[in-house]
């Protein structure tokens, strides 16, 4: 594996690779070559990402410059990948579960016509490969290249089935989010480029004393703008919960191993800055835990397998958050791995049940799927309890050691958060129970066509459910074993600086203990009273009313935003077109022009042809003639003031 | 030897065209002019030294203006893109029946000789010359081949920029008047020292001329009339190239020779600029009529190129180089969308557009591609180019550079609505029969699309060309 | 002198040429071959190769800007005659065609004079030789009441002005005593000019006159009436030829002369240009009649013409020759596509491209001239007036007005081609032989040549 | 007699003409107005060149100073005759076409 | 008061008062003979000046020639009645308001002349106005002016032709 990490480039390019020949050969390729070229580059990805995830293990991170993209003036933006710890992380869940969800993918998206289909790998791939510029990049050009790449490839993704005007609203909708975001990471970007004169993470790094903190503030705040558009963060997550529009596979790659954790990415690559900006983290801390709780009130009430899912992950991503703002680095990005498991899961699971289901998304009008779908069942479960936080379940190691991080903060962050994380496992089962227990509520012809996925399907989803079973293990707890946190010694390099900053105060182990018990009795208590309400839960058709309706209709934040931004938006820029633009400057131009009409229409009346009243004319003009020689002065003196 | 037959070339051309009245002949004569000039421009470019680039003979010796013509870096860039464009534009419109096809494409050589010359003049006099020369074959493009309402639109546009050239002249007069030995040439002008007064008086008098061609807010409303009314090929013309111009007028004859004024009055311009940016995209996002989206989103790009001009600093000059050649190949791409749009379906009405992707997929990826550089994604072009402006921006003034930034979530906003509305959703009663574009037009396409690609990703030539003009321009402080 | 003889000898040999034939083509030759004799002498003249010397006692004085002036006059006459003559035959009855070629010369005889007078007497004598032919040229379509009152109109109006010019010179002879056109008189150590009375308000009587001749206004009001009433080959004439020489008159009577007048000069010139810039330019814009808004344009051209007397200086005279040149070559062009038109309305020339695309095309290199759009001679004439302007200093307001004005006239003059080529008609022509063509050709390529070049025009005239 | 009598005479007469111009209709008396105005002018003429004569006599006897006013009266005599002739030539014309010689019939060309 | 004054006035009111009677006559041909009355009365002044020459010419030229030429033009238009319909009271106000400010202007800037304050015009004295004297003049200084004259009355010749011939 030496000098793996040279070869980082090659981990963007295949998936590159692919979209280029899917994308020109959509037309002439067969849907099997299409898929083997999709899911091939990106194994071909994933191994050369475990290669130099080892290199980097061994040799530390390495700098690959490809060519110079911008050199202006003083500013030099090579385009350079980084191979480092993190991203080296980061290429491992990208480029494997990328993989899994390609070849998912392959089997779930068969019904799609050739083209489509060649289309759909070819969008797919091009994810992949944003994502990848994304982490791999040097510098936070690269980064933002990825960063707006991915937006573009929701975009794509979330608009794919471009007949249904609904989904392009949503697909504009991400975009257009993502958009605010970037601004704010672009305008972070200039702020750095013009105080420190580089982009270059280790020269930005290394050069962070010359930033005042203000600038410092400043920059992480904007930074972190822009992780609120891509993470989904309050105020700018509404468009996630929309992004379900696109295929499952594709929600599950943008929720689980691609975009909305580019947020969390670039923040743990930033930490220094916002080590060095405690106002900052504040800010992030209590952005993140408002979104955990808000999303997960919101979800307590969805009815679309995918909206809850997709609210949970707003919520995962809440805690993400909470653990930057902390400053528990490392537990964030290990949440993100778990997560990016057991998120791929569910969603791969659910798409599982759609495809079963034949598009059917309401679990209203599911249930009693346990048979029929016995793997989707098994690992959904699993990932059920991966995310409610059972241990062993990877999910109960992340998010505890975020909750811990937390309470070393500030106690009522943990408190505030274990409530999301009860919320959690309460919608969370409720899901798995509306899902696949009591009897099937749907139609006879449904039933009738209820059949297990094909093994390209299930087999991703045993992958995952493995994964978010032993997942945690990488990173136990201090009070469990020393030292065996292997994720955090992994990761020890890039956070390095940030952690001679900190003033860690670790809890006592008993104390410890004792929160993580009662957390995981509270947490099954919960699991417990949801299973058993909502496996019987009969399709009824009855109206919340209430809080309830309120949080089914998601606090009316669409609607408000809607009414507060986007209508008088609109207003605006019609008053623009039809008022300003036509009646105002363009009436001024025109006006102009018909001053003079009229000045003609005016002017010509003095030609009355009568010989008389033209020398009539003549000879006042005459006597004007004199007097104003006479009065020369005057006039003069007259015309300096005027002009 | 070089810049005369960047001229030349056309112009030659442009007058045999005249007399060619087989239109068969007369397109294929056109489109072996253009790549020749092409051909002649890359090898100047890229294969001369810079003494073989400039041309000097005697014109008016009385008046002190001589006939000399010399390539920069700026001026390298803008031939290149001039060159470039033709042939793509030709054989973008290769299928539009014009009549009279042979006066068509002789008054289309003619308006790129007026172009060559103006990038190409070092002396005042020469400069206004071309600068009139590529203005009124448009005139007679506009109107005659032009949409229903073309006569009173060009008229307006004609009069609208005759107004702002004869200021310039008068600016160039005085200038005249106020070097050493009464001359015309580049050089006479830089090296005159001029009171402050004086400075603001001239400023605003080749500004108005340079803002009227840009056009920059408020001096915009003959544009989306006369781009919505031109057949298409001028409009590429006026909106691809044409409009470099007033800002290659801002680099080349303005920043130089009034550094005050620069300073002082580069403020009100950068913000009527910004202002013009907002303005434009919010119009934007209400437009239905294809062309005129196109053309206020091009408003509100030149209105970027505009104030990063006066913001006195290399990378937002450097910005607006990248970005001058960027967006002239964009919005090219986009035009000839638009033009294959409205040649098959006989509208451009988005409202009565819709589901064209699944008929015209290469389109729409084209389109897709090209819009998306219209709103300077990364990988894009047109990002470079905006990375750099708004960074100069930003070095300027931090909030006029967050004000300035909302428009990239306007452009957004407008461009996703015009790719949403053309090619999702079911196909409309327009779009029913349409079919997919093909042969020319899909070949100038795919040509526009490689070098947004590539130019996005590696944008560096255009940057190495035209470093040294920036340099040079930005040497001179108040 | 050669010029002044001559013109007077072709005259009394058209008239009898007259008696000789009644051929109108053998008129029209022979009235060109006068010309190019015309031309050949006073070619000479300048060239100080042969002229007749006569002692003139002071009273005419002959230097290289009249002279000049004089061989552009003449070839313009020329270009006019090659191009129109024919149309002079027809105009009336059709007896007169030799006659009327006689006045013709009798005018150049009169422009010969103005542009070399040496005082005030022959600048009286040389404005009634040019006037007196046009009023009998105005209404020599004597059928046709419009002409009449064209005439009549133009008589009334230029006789009182000539007792105004007469009451200025007079009460200039009363301060100086002489009819020498006066030296700027010495300016006391005080810097004040001690002018008199008298003579400032004969002067301002004398430039009330010339401006009336000029059509400056608003001593322009027969301009319209009589442009549009007389004939249109005499219009021609007399819009292009005629007004050249009064500018000529106007600005040698008045080189110096704003030393006297003081500040209050530059007062009454701008006031002038702007009320003729203003009154010439919007007042077209109204008019459908082409006939007539040539007429108006050529008060507007007027406003531009008056800044060369405005500046006062070397590059005013020479814009001032160039612009002759320039815009007689173009109006005559106009004008004579004009008379071959059956229809002189915007609409009546609707279309015309389609059917006559070599008249069309020269019709739009003549307006483009006249508006002034570069790569005409008319732009490089405008291009002298402003800069004259802007080098005798303190009046950059007043071309910015200018340059407004001409954006104005671009209006006016483009809603010609925009009917020639952009509207749809069927503009009827009367029938046109090739040689009229080729004499179009060649008047379009002289335009765009000067404008291209015109070191051509001026080499060898240069202050 | 002191010059400014005959300024003021002459200028009398002059402004007599030019009313009588803006005042009359019939054009032959618009015209005879005219020559009451050149006429004004001619009489200031020759008081002038007796003035100015009269001023150089007193130095020079013998001199002929101010003579060219006088021959100037008489240039203006030839004009005014020759003018006239055309003059009545044209209203003679107008005359015929229309039966008047009003000058308010004059109005088909305006505007 | 001498002979002279008393002539130069009483001229002098005959000639305004003639000029007058030009105007307000409402018929034609009253109008002339007024006319004729203000020549006569113009070169009594002339002889005043000693301008026996002009004097003479006024006469024969003005009074007699052109002023016979009206005369015969308005007999052959059968004008010599009242034909004359009344103009508008407001132009005819307009224009002798306009008149009269025109000469009033004049008069005020000639009487601050300066340069004619004290000046006289010689009266019966200086011979520069005899025959002798002005033709010596005429046919050397000015022979040119009046060659040249001659072509001014070949055009007038021309004209008076082609415009006054029917048809």
């Amino acid at each position: 594996m030496q000098d793996m990490s040279k070869l980082v480039y090659l981990v963007p390019l295949f998936p590159l690779l692919g979209f280029l020949i899917n994308g020109l050969g959509r037309k002439s390729l067969s849907k099997s070559l299409i898929s083997i070229v999709g899911s091939g580059v990106m194994l071909i990805a994933f191994f050369i990402s475990i290669g130099v995830f080892f290199d980097v293990k061994a040799n530390g991170a390495t700098v690959v410059e490809l060519f110079p993209f911008i050199h202006a003036d003083t500013i030099q933006i090579p385009f350079a990948f980084q191979a480092d710890q993190l991203s080296a992380v980061f290429l491992l869940i990208i480029t494997g579960i990328g993989f899994l969800i390609h070849l998912y993918s392959a089997a779930y998206m068969h019904e799609e016509d050739t083209q489509h289909y060649g289309r759909y790998f070819a969008y797919l791939n091009l994810f992949v490969f944003s994502m990848l510029l994304l982490v791999l990049g040097s510098n936070y050009v690269i980064m933002f290249i990825g960063w707006e790449g991915v937006g573009l490839c929701s975009y794509l993704l979330i608009g794919y089935w471009f007949k249904n005007t609904q989904y392009n609203y949503a697909a504009k909708k991400a975009f257009v989010m993502n958009r605010i975001g970037d601004l704010g990471f672009l305008l972070a970007v200039f702020w750095i480029l013009y105080k420190i004169g580089t982009v270059t993470y280790t020269d930005v790094f290394a050069n962070v004393a010359q930033l005042s903190s203000f600038d410092i503030t400043a920059i992480t705040m904007l930074l972190f703008v822009g992780a609120m558009g891509k993470s989904a963060q309050i105020p700018l997550y509404t468009w996630l919960p929309d992004a379900m529009a696109g295929p499952t596979p594709v929600s599950a790659l943008i929720h689980a191993a691609t975009m909305v954790t580019a947020g969390i990415y670039m923040i743990a690559r930033s930490n220094i800055l916002y080590t060095l900006a405690p106002a900052t983290q504040t800010v992030v801390a209590v952005v993140g835990l408002a979104t955990a709780i808000f999303a997960a009130t919101i979800a307590l009430k969805q009815n679309d397998i995918k909206k809850v899912l997709a609210y949970s992950t707003v919520s995962q991503l809440g805690y993400m958050f909470l653990g930057l703002g902390v400053g528990a680095y490392t537990g964030a990005v290990f949440h993100v791995m778990t997560h990016a498991f057991f998120k791929a899961l569910l969603f791969l699971g659910a798409g599982s049940v759609i495809h079963a289901m034949h598009h059917e998304q309401d679990i209203r009008k599911m249930g009693g799927l346990k048979k029929a779908l016995p793997i989707t069942h098994m690992t959904f479960l699993l990932g059920c309890l991966a995310i409610a936080g059972i241990p062993p379940f990877s999910g109960f190691f992340s998010k505890d050691e975020i909750l811990m991080a937390a309470y070393n903060s500030n106690p009522l962050y943990y408190y505030l958060g274990l409530g999301g994380a009860l919320m959690t496992s309460f919608y969370m089962f409720r899901l798995y129970a509306m899902t696949f227990l009591g009897s099937f509520r749907g139609t006879h012809e449904q039933q009738h066509h209820l059949h297990e996925s094909p093994s390209a399907m299930t087999l991703p989803l045993i992958v995952l459910a493995l994964l978010s079973v032993i997942g945690g293990f990488v990173g136990i707890p201090e009070v469990f074993a020393s030292n065996a946190h292997s994720l955090e010694h992994f990761l020890a390099p890039v956070f390095a600086e940030s952690a001679k900053l900190a003033h860690p105060h670790h809890l006592e182990a008993s104390q410890e203990y004792l929160m993580m018990g009662i957390s995981t009795a509270l947490i099954i208590g919960i699991i417990v009273w949801a299973v058993n309400r909502f496996k019987k839960y009969t399709d009824e058709g009855q109206e919340n009313s209430g809080l309830a309706r309120v949080l089914e209709n998601k606090w009316y934040i669409d609607e408000l935003y809607d009414a507060v931004i986007v209508k008088p938006l609109h207003h605006f820029s019609a008053f623009l077109k039809n008022v300003v633009e036509k009646s105002g400057i363009d009436g001024l131009v025109n006006g102009a022009g018909k001053l003079v009409g009229y000045g003609s229409r005016q002017l010509r009346l003095l030609q009355s042809g009568q010989v008389g009243s033209y020398i009539l004319v003549m000879v006042m003009a005459m006597v004007v003639f004199v007097l104003i020689w006479f009065n020369d002065h005057t006039i003069m003196n007259f015309l300096k003031k005027l002009f | 030897m070089i810049p005369v037959l960047l001229i030349l070339i056309p112009l030659i051309t442009g007058l045999v065209t005249c007399f060619l009245k087989e239109t068969g002949l007369a397109r294929t004569w056109a489109m072996l002019s253009a790549l020749a000039t092409l051909a002649v421009a890359v090898t100047g470019i890229y294969f001369y030294s810079p003494a073989q680039l400039s041309f000097d003979a005697a014109w008016l010796p009385a008046l002190g203006s001589r006939f000399t013509l010399s390539l920069d870096g700026m001026g390298k860039m803008l031939v290149l893109l001039t060159a470039i464009s033709y042939p793509v534009i030709f054989l973008a419109t290769n299928r539009n029946n014009y009549p009279k096809a042979s006066s068509f494409y002789a008054l289309m050589l003619l308006t790129q000789a007026g172009l060559m010359g103006v990038f190409v003049a070092t002396d005042a006099l020469v400069f206004y010359f071309f600068w009139e020369l590529a203005l009124i074959p448009v005139y007679f493009l506009c109107s005659i081949w032009g949409g229903e309402k073309r006569i009173a639109t060009t008229f307006k546009f004609f009069i609208y920029t005759f107004i702002g050239s004869l200021l310039m002249l008068i600016g160039i007069l005085y200038m005249y008047f106020q070097t050493a030995d009464h001359s015309f040439a580049w050089k006479a002008f830089y090296s005159t020292a001029l009171s402050g007064g004086q400075q603001a008086f001239l400023f605003w008098l080749f500004f108005i001329a340079f803002g009227i061609k840009m056009p920059v807010f408020p001096l915009h409303t003959w544009q989306p009339d006369a781009y919505e009314q031109s057949p298409t090929a001028t409009t590429m013309v006026l909106s691809g190239i044409m409009v470099k111009m007033g800002l290659f007028g801002v680099v080349r004859w303005l920043i130089p020779f009034f550094p005050e004024a620069v300073h002082q009055a580069g403020h009100i311009v950068i913000i009527l600029a910004v202002i013009g940016m907002l303005y434009a995209s919010f119009i934007a996002i209400r437009q239905d009529d294809l062309k005129r989206l196109i053309a206020y989103s091009s408003i509100a790009h030149i209105g970027l190129m505009c104030a990063a001009l006066f913001v006195g600093n290399n990378i937002g000059m450097e910005g607006v180089m990248v970005q001058m050649f960027n967006h002239g190949i964009n919005v090219i791409g986009l035009w000839i969308v638009a033009d294959a749009i409205e040649q098959q379906l006989g509208t451009r009405k988005l409202s009565e557009l819709g589901g064209l992707a699944q008929k015209a997929p290469a389109l729409a990826i084209l389109l897709v591609v090209l819009a998306f550089a219209n709103i300077a994604l990364p990988l894009t072009n047109a990002f470079v180019g905006e990375f750099l402006m708004f960074n100069g921006l930003f070095r300027y003034n931090i909030w006029i550079a967050a004000v300035a930034c909302i428009s990239i979530i306007l452009a957004a906003v407008y461009t996703l609505n015009m790719v949403q509305k053309i090619f999702y959703g079911e196909p409309s009663t327009a779009t029913a029969n349409a079919t997919d574009v093909s042969g020319n037009i899909r070949l100038a396409l795919v040509l526009v699309v490689l070098l947004v690609i590539f130019l996005g990703v590696y944008p560096q030539p255009v940057i190495d060309l035209t470093k040294d003009t920036v340099q040079a321009v930005l040497a001179v402080k108040p | 002198m050669n010029a002044i003889i001559f013109s007077a000898l072709m005259g009394v040999v058209m008239m009898f040429s007259g008696i000789l034939t009644q051929n109108k083509s053998v008129l029209k030759y022979i009235a060109a071959t006068g010309l190019l004799l015309l031309i050949a002498a006073n070619l000479l003249n300048a060239e100080a190769v042969f002229s007749i010397k006569v002692n003139t006692h002071g009273l005419i004085s002959f230097d290289r800007f009249g002279l000049y002036f004089n061989t552009i006059a003449f070839t313009a006459t020329l270009v006019y005659v090659l191009l129109s003559g024919s149309d002079i035959g027809k105009v009336g009855s059709g007896l007169y065609t030799a006659d009327f070629f006689a006045l013709i010369f009798f005018v150049l005889c009169g422009l010969s004079i103005l542009s070399s007078f040496n005082g005030l007497l022959m600048l009286f004598l040389g404005i009634e030789i040019l006037s007196i032919p046009l009023y009998i040229l105005t209404g020599a379509d004597k059928r046709n009441l419009k002409s009449n009152e064209a005439s009549l109109k133009y008589f009334l109006m230029g006789s009182f002005t000539t007792g105004i010019l007469l009451m200025g010179i007079a009460l200039i002879y009363g301060a100086t005593g002489s009819f020498a056109i006066q030296a700027p008189p010495i300016v006391p150590s005080t810097g004040m000019v001690r002018a008199s009375f008298l003579e400032v308000a004969g002067l301002i009587l004398l430039f009330v006159s010339m401006a009336f001749k000029a059509s400056a206004a608003p001593f322009h009001f027969w301009t319209p009436d009589v442009y549009d009433g007389a004939p249109s080959v005499f219009t021609s004439f007399m819009a292009t030829i005629v007004k050249a020489a009064v500018f000529i008159a106007f600005i040698r009577l008045f080189q110096g002369q704003a030393v006297v007048l003081g500040p209050s000069w530059k007062i009454l010139v701008s006031f002038v240009i702007l009320a003729t810039l203003l009154i010439g330019n919007v007042t077209a814009v109204f008019q459908q009649s082409v006939k007539r808004m040539l007429a108006y344009s050529s008060i507007a051209q007027a406003g531009f013409m008056l800044f060369a007397l405005f500046s006062g200086n070397d590059l005013g005279k020479e814009g001032i020759l160039l612009y002759t040149a320039a815009y007689s070559l173009a109006t005559i062009g106009i004008f004579a596509v004009l008379i071959k038109m059956n229809d002189y309305t915007l609409e009546g020339f609707n279309g015309l491209a389609a059917r006559q695309p070599v008249l069309a095309f020269v019709t739009t290199v003549c307006l483009m001239s006249l508006a002034g759009i570069p790569l005409t001679a008319g732009f490089f004439a405008k291009y002298y007036m402003l800069a004259s302007a802007v080098k005798a200093g303190g009046a950059l307001w007043l071309v910015v007005i200018a340059i407004v004005f001409a954006a104005i006239s671009v209006y006016y003059y483009f809603r010609v081609i925009q009917a020639m080529y952009f509207r749809e008609g069927e503009a009827g022509t009367a029938p046109i032989s090739s040689g009229f063509k080729i004499m179009l050709i060649i008047v379009a390529a002289l335009i765009i040549l000067t404008g291209i070049w015109p070191s051509l025009v001026l080499s060898g005239f240069y202050f | 007699m002191p010059i400014q009598y005959y300024i003021f005479l002459c200028l009398t007469l002059f402004s007599i003409g030019i009313i009588g111009v803006l005042t009359r209709r019939n054009a032959i008396i618009v015209f005879m107005c005219v020559e009451l105005m050149l006429n004004a002018v001619n009489l200031l003429l020759v008081a002038f060149s007796k003035m100015h004569h009269g001023a150089a006599a007193t130095v020079d006897a013998a001199t002929t100073a101010g003579i060219d006013g006088q021959l100037f009266v008489f240039f203006i005599m030839v004009v005014a005759a020759a003018e006239v002739s055309v003059g009545l030539a044209i209203i003679v014309m107008m005359f015929r076409n229309i039966h008047s010689v009003d000058i308010n019939f004059l109005n088909r060309l305006k505007n | 008061m001498n002979i002279t004054q008393i002539l130069f006035f009483l001229l002098s009111a005959m000639a305004i008062f003639s000029a007058i009677m030009v105007l307000v006559s409402r018929n034609p041909v009253h109008s002339v003979l007024w006319l004729i009355a203000v020549f006569f009365a113009i070169s009594g002044h002339y002889i005043l000046l000693n301008a026996q020459f002009l004097a003479i010419v006024n006469l024969i030229v003005y009074a007699g020639a052109i002023m016979v030429l009206f005369l015969f033009v308005i007999m052959l238009m059968n004008l010599n009645k009242d034909t004359e319909p009344k103009k508008n009271i407001w132009m005819k106000l307009a224009g002798v308001v306009s008149g009269g400010c025109f000469l009033m202007v004049l008069i005020s800037l000639v009487r601050q002349a300066a340069d004619m304050q004290g000046k006289a015009a010689q009266t019966g004295v200086g011979d520069i106005g005899l025959i002798k004297n002005l033709g010596k003049a005429l046919f050397s200084d000015f022979v040119v002016p009046f060659e040249i004259s001659s072509v001014l009355f070949l055009s007038a010749m021309v004209g008076a032709v082609v415009i006054g011939k029917k048809a």
